[in-house]
C-alpha cells in the first residue's frame, strides 16, 4: 500500500530488485519500504526484473531517465548489470549496491552478507550435528546463479575435513518449495538412509521436511536450511516448530540500505562496504531471537 | 448396414497415448536404480503413488486445458489461477478465519469467475484466447499478490490457526495420498461428461467446425465460455490441494504450469487445432511427463543432461505413438481429407 | 493417350476401386460418370498425385508414370480442379490462380503487376466482378469455383481433369467454361469431365466412361448412349427421373416478406424483396452467382447479422432473424452450400454430424442415450441411401455426395416446418437427386414449406411451385414452375426484362 | 488497369495494431510521469530510445515468429535458443577464442540447426510443433548448461578476452544503440520477404490451408522448415545481441522469452490459426508491449497492480483494435466465408 504524504518527497529513491518472487528477497523488498515510509522526504519506486538481467538492465534505465535521486541496486548477476550501474553513478546518482556485488568499483555503497561464509557455517554445523559422519542430500538453489555456487562452495568447504561426510544426492530445487519437496520424495525413495538434507534455502528445506514427515522419516534426519527469515513462515519459525534444526539468518539488509540512502542524500559520508554477519539459529535459540526481533 | 467395424480398434484415439505411457513405463523398469536391499526403487509402491501425486495438480488442471484445446482455445492462465486460489485458500483459513468449508467455496468461486472472464472476453470480445488469457495469467497473479501483499502465507494448525480437517490434503488412506483420489475422481468425472453428454459433444463440435456448429444451433458462445470456465476452477481445485500439500499460499508459485499442463493434453494425442482427442490421452500424457522427472530425479541426474534426455524423450515418446508404429491406418490418408493438422 | 491399367485402391482394408482400365483419347472430352461414392474422385486424385498407394499402373502416350505427389503431377503436365473447393483463404485471387508459378525477379521477388495484369486477363473471360487483388475468403463459393477454374486452365497442362467443377456455377460461367473446354480440345488436349448434371454431359462430352461401385462399367460416345440407358448403366437398374413433382401448397402463408431490404457493410445487398410462401409450398429462388441467393436464405435464417428494413411474417406473427439456435427452435431449418466449412464437423463421426442440432431429444440431464440416438439417425440416414462403411466412420470419409445426404439427414431430424436449402443437391448424384426429389414432394405434402436456392434451373422447374429469380440482389420475378422455361428465368436472371412483364419470347 | 469493381475490398490488415500503438502512445504521453524540470520523461529522446532498445530482442525474435505463425505453427524454443546462442558466443569469444567472426558464425549456425530440428521434425515426423518446440526449449537449454557447465560465463575485453569490435553490441550511433538499427534492419528485410516474395507467400499459402498447398504442388514440408529455421536463426541473433548488451552469456536467460514473441506477434493482429497476419503488425506489437512496460515501470508501481494494470490493458488494446473500434467494414462478412478464427 502507497500512502501518500501532505509534504511532497524532496527525493525519488529508485529500487531495483531482481526478483520479488522469492521470499528473502520480498523480506529485503518489506524491509525498504517500511523504512522508506518512516520518511516523507522520500518517494520510492520499485521495481522488480523477474529473474532476468535483461529486464533489470530495462528497469535501470528507466530510473535514469527517470530522474532518480538515487539508486538502490540488488543486481541479479553481476557482470551484466554493471554497465547500467556505471552509467548511472556517471551520471551523478549516488548507488547503493545490496546483496551482490558489481563488477566495478562505480558506486556508492555495497550493504551485503557473504553467502560463501554461510555455507561453510552450514558445513560445519552439519558436521557437528552428524558427527562427522552421514549421508547428505543438497537441494540447490537455481543451477549457475551465483548464491547457489557460493552457498554450494562454502558447505563443501564447511565438511571438507570429515571424509566421513558424503553428498549422496543433490538436484536443483530452484529455491521453491515445491520442488524441494517433489526432489526429496524422489531422494527417500532411492535411499534407505538419509542422515542430513541441506536446502540452499529455508522453503526448500521445509519442502524436504514435509516430504519425510509424509512417510514418517522426518524423524530420522536433519533438516537444514538458510535465510532465517522472521514471521510465520519464515525460517526461524520452522526452526521453532520443529522442522527445520538450524537456519542460518542471511540478513537482507534493507532497513540499512534506507538509512544508508538518507545519509548519503543529506551528504553524510558513508563507508564504502557494509557487510552484514549471519547468526545461526538452532531450536535453542530460536525463541529469543524471535522475541528479541520483535 | 453397420457391419461390424473394421477400423473401430484404430478409432480409438487414445490407444497410442497409453501405448506410449506402457513403453515409458517399461523403459523406468528397466532403467530403474536399486536400492541397498536390490529391489528396483521406481516400482516400490511408494513411489509409484509418489509419482501420481506429484503429478496429480498437473493432472487436474489438464483436465480443464483438454475442454479448452478440444474447443478449440487454449488457456495460460491456469498457473496463475492456482496461485490464486492457493493464496486465497491460505488467508481464507487463516488471516480470515472463514473455517474450511466457505474458503473452498470462495477459492473455487474466485477461480472460475477468472474463467469466466477468459471465456466471456474470448467469446464476446472476439479476441483470440491466447492473448485474453496471457493477460489474466499476468492480472490474476497480480490479483494474488495484492491479496497477499506480496507475500505468501504459511499455513499452521492449532489455535488461530487451520481446522484440522485441512489436513486431509497431506494425509494419505491406503497408503495413496488423498490428492490422487481427487485427480483420478476428477478425470473420471469429467471423462464421462466429454463422452457421454450433450456438453461434451459441443465442445468437439465448436473446436471441429465452429462455423459450421453456429449454423447448427449450438449457442457457441456459451459453450466456449464453460469450457474456461471448467479450466479456471479446476485450477483453483488444483490450488487447494497445493496450498494443502505445501501447507502455504504462495502468489508467485505456479510459473510455467501451463506449459505442462498443455504438455500434456498435446502429449495425450489432443490436437491445438481442436475438434479431437480424448481425457484418456490426457491422463496417459500427464503420466508420461510424470514417469519421465520421476526416473531421472530417481537417478539424480545433472540438469543439463537432465533437460537434454527429457527433450530428446517427449519427441521420442510422441514419435512412438504416431509416426514410428502405425497403429493408426488412416493416418496418412487422411490427410488429403480436409484435415490440415496445426504442424 | 491417358490409360490406366487394372487401378485398386483401398482405404484401410476396404477395396473402394476394383481394378480400373480405361484410356482416354487427346482433343476429346471424356465425361466421367457415377453415382455419390462411385469411386471418380478417388481415380482422379490418383491421377494427380494425391493417393499413391494404389495398384495397378498408369501410363501416358504409352509410357509408364508414377504420379509421387501433385507436385510431381503437374510437371508431368496434370492440371485438376479438386472437387472440394482448395482455394487457399487469405491469399488474393491473383495468387491462388498462379500459385506455385508466379512471375518472379530476381530473389524470388513476385513480379505483382504481371501477376495481376496476368490474373485479370483471365479473370475477363469469366467476366469475374471482383479485382484479383480480394482475397479469396471473401468470395462466395460459385466465385471460388471460378478461381479454381482459372487456376487450373491457367497451367500449361496436357492434361485437365475437371472433378465436378459446375457444382456451385449457374448458366452463365458454365457457358464460358464450355467454351474453354471446347478450345482445350481443339488444342488436343486431354479432358476428362466429372459432373452429375447430365444436361451438361450431353452438351459437352465426347465419350462418357462409366463407374459403378468401384469397377469400370464401360465408355460410350455420347450419341450413342441414351439419358436412360445411361441412368441405368450408373445406377445398375432402371429409374425414373421424376418430371414436375405434385404440388401440395396450401392457401395458408407461412413466411411473408413485405419490400425487404437489407443492407451489408458495403451497400444494400437486396432490395425489394416481395414474396409469400404458403404452407406446403416449394419456393425456389434463382439467379446468376452473386445474385444473392445466398444471402437471402442466410438473412432469413438469421445468420447474415446484417441491417434490414421491411416487413417479414412468420406464421402470421412479425419475424425478425435473429440468430442460428433460435431460427431452429422455431423450426426452421438452413442448409448450406459450403458443405466443408458451413457443413460438416469433419473430425466427427457420421451419426455425431446428423444429431448435432436434435441433441436434446436424446439427453436427459444432459446425459445422452446413445443408442436412442444411433437408432434415430440409422433411421433417417438408410432412408437417404447413404453409401458408408459405418455409422461410426468420420463424415470425412464419405464421398462428397454422401456427406450432403448426411448433412440432409440432419435437417430432416430436426422435423422442421421451413427449410431453407441451399443448393440441395449440389454434388449429388442422379438417383439420390431423384430421391431427394421425392423426399421434398412428401414433405411439402405433410405441410413443410421450403426455399430452395438452385444453380440449376431444370431442378427448380421439377420441384418447385414458384420460382423467385434475383438479378444484383433485385427481384427480377416471380414465375409460377408450371409456366415458365429454363429461358424465361434465365432472361430475368440477366436482368433484361424490367420487373413483372411477361417476355415475348 | 483502372477498372471499377463492382465490390472493393479494403485490406490493410496492419492499420488496427498501428492504431493501437497509436493509441497506447497518447496514453503514454497522458500518464507520462515529470521529472524536476517538469518536462515529460516519456517523450525524452533517452527514454524513446531506450524502449527501442529494450525491445529490440524480442523484436527480432518476433520476426522469426511471425514466420512460423503465419505458417501454421508456434515456436516455444526461441527463448533456449537465445541462451545457447548467448552462451556459444561467450564461450566462443573468451574460452575456446574463435574470434568475432567465427563466433558469431557458430551461434548463428547452431541456432539455425536447432531451427532446422524444429522444423524438419515437425515436418516429416509428423508431431505438433507445439511438442517438439517445447521438447527443443527444454533439450537447448540442457545443451546450454552442458557447454557452460552449468554456470554463466562473463565477457571481458582486453588480452586473453574478447576482440573490442564485440563492444559495437553496447554502442550507440547518433545517440541510437546498435541493437535497435539490427531490429528495424531485420524487421525491413524480412517484411519485404513476407510480402514480395514466393518464399513470403507461400508462408501465408502452408497456414491458411496446408491441404490445398499441398494440392498446389508447393513443397510444403520444406517451407514450413523454412520457417523455424528462420526463426531458429533470429534467435540466435538476439542471443548474440542479448551477451553483447549484458556482456554475458548465461544458459539461464531467456525463460519465458516465447510468450512475449507470441503475445507481440497476436497483439499485432497475427492468428494462431495461420495463414494471415503481418509483419507491420508485429512491429507495433513489439511496440505496444514495450511501451507499456516502460510507462509502468516509469512510475514504479507496485508489482501487484502493475500486474493487474498490464492484464487490461493488453485486452483493452487487443479489444479496441478488433471489436471496439471498427475500421474493418468487412470483418462480419468474413465470418460467413471460411473464416473460423481460432478463439
Ligand atoms: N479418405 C477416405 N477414407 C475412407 N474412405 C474413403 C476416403 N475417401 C473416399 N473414401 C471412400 O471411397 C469411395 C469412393 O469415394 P469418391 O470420393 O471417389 O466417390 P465419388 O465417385 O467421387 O463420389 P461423389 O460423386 O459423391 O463425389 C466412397 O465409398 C468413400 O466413402
Ligand atoms: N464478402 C462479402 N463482403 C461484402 N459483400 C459481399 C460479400 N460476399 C457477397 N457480397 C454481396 O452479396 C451479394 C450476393 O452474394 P453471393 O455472391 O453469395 O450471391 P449468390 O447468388 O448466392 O451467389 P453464389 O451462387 O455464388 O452463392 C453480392 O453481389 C455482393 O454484393
Ligand atoms: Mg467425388
Ligand atoms: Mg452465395
Amino acid at each position: 500500500g502507497k500512502k501518500n504524504n501532505a509534504a511532497a518527497p524532496k527525493y525519488i529513491i529508485g529500487f531495483s530488485q531482481c526478483n520479488s518472487a522469492e521470499p528473502w528477497r520480498e523480506a529485503m523488498n518489506k524491509q525498504i519500504e517500511s523504512e522508506a515510509a518512516k520518511h516523507p522526504e522520500i518517494k520510492l519506486l520499485v521495481s522488480d526484473a523477474q529473474q532476468s538481467n535483461a529486464r533489470q538492465v530495462s528497469d535501470v534505465e528507466n530510473f535514469i531517465v527517470r530522474g532518480v535521486n538515487l539508486l538502490m541496486i540488488s543486481p541479479n548477476e553481476a557482470k551484466p548489470l554493471t554497465g547500467v550501474v556505471e552509467k548511472a553513478y556517471d551520471a551523478g546518482i549516488p548507488v547503493i549496491v545490496i546483496d551482490r556485488k558489481i563488477l566495478s568499483d562505480k558506486y556508492t555503497c555495497f550493504i551485503g552478507a557473504n553467502n560463501e561464509l554461510i555455507g561453510k557455517e552450514a558445513g560445519e554445523y552439519a558436521a557437528k550435528l552428524l558427527h562427522g559422519k552421514g549421508r547428505v542430500v543438497e537441494i540447490w538453489g537455481l543451477k549457475g546463479s551465483t548464491p547457489a555456487i557460493e552457498r554450494h562452495d562454502g558447505f563443501m568447504e564447511g565438511i571438507k575435513n570429515y571424509p566421513g561426510i558424503k553428498i549422496i544426492y543433490s538436484q536443483d530445487g530452484a529455491w521453491l518449495r515445491e520442488k524441494g519437496r517433489s526432489i526429496m520424495e524422489n531422494a527417500l525413495q532411492r535411499f534407505d538412509k538419509i542422515d542430513l538434507v541441506f536446502g540452499q534455502n529455508d522453503p526448500m528445506a521445509i519442502g524436504a521436511y514435509l516430504a519425510a514427515k509424509d512417510v514418517g522419516r522426518a524423524k530420522d534426519m536433519y533438516f537444514i536450511g538458510i535465510d532465517g527469515l522472521p514471521g510465520p513462515g519464515g525460517g526461524i519459525q520452522a526452526v521453532i516448530d520443529g522442522k527445520l534444526n538450524a537456519t542460518f539468518i542471511y540478513p537482507t539488509g534493507g532497513k540499512i540500505a534506507v538509512q544508508t540512502a538518507l545519509k548519503i542524500l543529506k551528504g553524510e559520508k558513508v563507508p564504502k562496504d557494509i557487510t552484514l554477519s549471519s547468526v545461526s539459529i538452532n531450536p535453542q535459540d530460536a525463541k529469543e531471537y524471535l522475541s528479541g526481533e520483535k | 448396414m453397420d457391419k461390424t467395424y473394421r477400423l473401430k480398434f484404430s478409432e480409438r484415439e487414445w490407444i497410442k497415448p497409453v501405448f506410449g505411457v506402457l513403453i515409458i513405463f517399461v523403459m523406468c523398469i528397466v532403467f530403474s536404480p536399486t536400492n541397498t536391499k536390490g529391489d528396483l526403487v521406481f516400482l516400490k509402491f511408494e513411489n509409484l503413488t509418489n509419482i501420481l501425486r506429484q503429478v496429480s495438480e498437473n493432472g487436474i488442471i489438464a483436465v480443464g486445458m483438454t475442454y479448452v484445446i478440444i474447443a478449440g482455445g487454449i488457456d495460460l492462465s491456469v498457473g496463475s489461477i492456482l496461485a490464486l486460489s492457493a493464496t486465497i485458500t491460505a488467508f481464507g483459513l487463516m488471516d480470515w478465519q472463514l473455517g474450511f468449508l466457505i474458503t473452498m467455496a470462495l477459492a473455487l468461486a474466485v477461480s472460475s469467475i477468472a474463467g469466466f472472464l477468459n471465456g466471456a472476453i474470448t467469446s464476446w470480445g472476439k479476441i483470440q484466447s491466447f492473448i485474453v488469457t496471457l493477460a489474466m495469467m499476468t492480472a490474476a497473479r497480480g490479483f494474488a499478490l495484492f491479496i497477499a501483499n506480496n507475500n505468501s502465507r504459511d499455513v499452521g494448525f492449532g489455535p488461530g490457526g487451520a481446522p484440522s480437517v485441512f489436513a486431509v490434503f497431506s494425509t494419505s488412506y491406503w497408503g495413496i495420498p488423498f490428492p490422487v483420489f481427487i485427480f483420478i475422481a476428477t478425470t473420471l468425472l469429467f471423462l464421462l461428461v466429454l463422452k457421454k453428454t450433450k456438453f461434451g459433444r459441443y465442445v468437439y463440435a465448436i473446436g471441429s467446425n465452429e462455423e459450421a456448429a453456429v449454423l447448427a444451433g449450438l449457442r457457441v458462445k456459451w459453450i466456449r465460455t464453460y469450457t474456461f470456465v471448467l479450466a479456471g476452477a479446476l485450477s483453483g481445485l488444483a490450488g487447494i490441494i497445493h496450498a494443502g500439500q505445501l501447507m502455504q499460499g504462495n502468489p508467485n508459485d505456479g510459473v510455467g504450469f501451463e506449459l505442462d499442463a498443455i504438455a500434456a493434453v498435446v502429449i495425450g494425442g489432443t490436437s491445438l487445432m481442436g475438434g479431437k482427442g480424448t481425457l484418456e490421452g490426457t491422463f496417459a500424457g500427464v503420466l508420461i511427463i510424470g514417469l519421465l522427472s520421476n526416473i531421472l530425479g530417481l537417478h539424480g541426474i545433472q540438469k543439463d543432461f537432465q533437460l537434454m534426455l527429457k527433450g530428446a524423450i517427449i519427441v521420442a515418446a510422441v514419435f512412438v505413438q504416431e509416426g514410428g508404429i502405425k497403429l493408426h491406418p488412416l493416418r496418412s490418408m487422411s490427410r488429403n481429407k480436409g484435415e490440415t493438422s496445426r504442424r | 493417350m491417358l490409360r490406366t491399367s487394372n487401378i485398386k485402391k483401398s482405404f484401410s482394408s476396404v477395396e473402394v476401386l476394383h481394378g480400373i482400365s480405361f484410356a482416354v483419347e487427346k482433343g476429346c472430352v471424356t465425361a466421367l460418370v457415377g453415382e455419390n461414392g462411385a469411386g471418380k474422385s478417388t481415380l482422379m486424385k490418383i491421377l494427380s498425385g494425391v493417393h499413391t498407394d494404389y495398384t495397378g499402373e498408369i501410363s501416358i502416350d504409352g509410357k509408364p508414370v508414377f504420379f509421387k505427389n501433385p507436385r510431381h503431377a503437374q510437371q508431368l503436365g496434370v492440371s485438376i480442379i479438386h472437387q472440394e473447393l482448395s482455394c487457399i483463404p487469405h491469399l488474393t485471387v491473383a495468387e491462388n490462380i498462379f500459385i506455385g508459378k508466379e512471375p518472379a525477379r530476381r530473389f524470388g521477388v513476385v513480379d505483382f503487376p504481371k501477376l495481376f495484369a496476368d490474373a485479370q486477363s483471365i479473370l475477363d473471360e469469366f467476366e469475374f466482378p471482383y479485382s484479383p487483388n480480394t482475397p479469396v475468403r471473401n468470395l462466395s463459393v460459385g466465385w471460388q469455383q471460378i478461381v479454381e477454374v482459372a487456376r487450373a486452365f491457367s497451367a500449361d497442362a496436357k492434361i485437365f481433369i475437371l472433378d465436378e467443377p459446375t457444382s456451385a456455377l449457374t448458366e452463365n460461367e458454365i457457358r464460358i467454361l464450355f467454351e474453354k473446354i471446347r478450345v482445350l480440345k481443339k488444342r488436343g488436349k486431354i479432358i476428362i469431365f466429372i459432373s452429375h448434371r447430365l444436361e451438361e454431359i450431353y452438351e459437352i462430352a465426347d465419350e462418357i466412361a462409366v463407374l459403378r461401385d468401384g469397377q469400370f462399367i464401360g465408355k460410350y460416345p455420347v450419341k450413342e448412349i441414351s439419358r436412360s440407358e445411361l441412368i441405368s448403366k450408373m445406377v445398375g437398374k432402371a429409374i425414373h427421373e421424376t418430371k414436375q413433382i405434385k404440388s401440395s401448397a396450401s392457401s395458408e402463408t407461412v413466411l411473408a416478406a413485405e419490400n425487404l431490404e437489407v443492407y451489408g457493410k458495403t451497400g444494400t445487398i437486396l432490395s425489394g424483396i416481395t414474396f409469400d410462401l404458403k404452407r406446403g409450398e416449394t419456393l425456389g429462388v434463382a439467379g446468376l452467382l452473386g445474385s444473392g441467393k445466398t444471402e437471402l436464405l442466410k438473412f432469413l435464417f438469421g445468420e447474415l447479422k446484417a441491417q434490414h428494413t421491411g416487413r417479414i411474417t412468420l406464421e402470421g406473427a412479425p419475424y425478425i432473424p435473429k440468430c442460428a439456435s433460435r431460427s431452429l427452435e422455431g423450426s426452421i431449418f438452413y442448409l448450406s452450400k459450403d458443405r466443408k466449412t458451413e457443413g460438416i464437423f469433419a473430425d466427427l463421426d457420421i451419426i455425431k454430424n446428423c444429431s448435432m442440432s436434435v441433441l436434446s431429444d436424446f439427453a436427459s440431464f444432459g446425459f445422452l442415450h446413445e443408442k436412442e440416438e444411433a437408432a434415430a439417425v440409422r433411421d433417417q440416414v438408410s432412408s437417404l441411401n447413404v453409401k458408408l462403411e459405418s455409422y461410426h466412420q468420420s463424415i470425412r470419409e464419405l464421398s462428397g455426395g454422401n456427406q450432403q445426404k448426411v448433412l440432409i439427414a440432419r435437417g430432416l431430424l430436426h422435423r422442421p416446418k421451413l427449410l431453407l436449402l441451399d443448393e440441395p443437391t449440389r454434388g449429388i448424384d442422379v438417383g439420390a437427386k431423384a430421391e431427394i426429389y421425392e423426399l421434398i414432394e412428401q414433405l411439402s405434402s405433410s405441410g413443410i414449406s421450403s426455399i430452395i436456392s438452385s444453380s440449376e434451373i431444370p431442378e427448380l422447374l421439377r420441384i418447385c411451385d414458384r420460382i423467385l429469380v434475383l438479378h444484383n440482389g433485385m427481384p427480377a420475378a416471380i414465375l409460377a414452375a408450371g409456366e415458365t422455361s429454363a429461358s424465361e428465368i434465365l432472361h430475368y436472371a440477366f436482368g433484361e426484362g424490367k420487373a413483372w412483364t411477361k417476355p415475348t419470347d
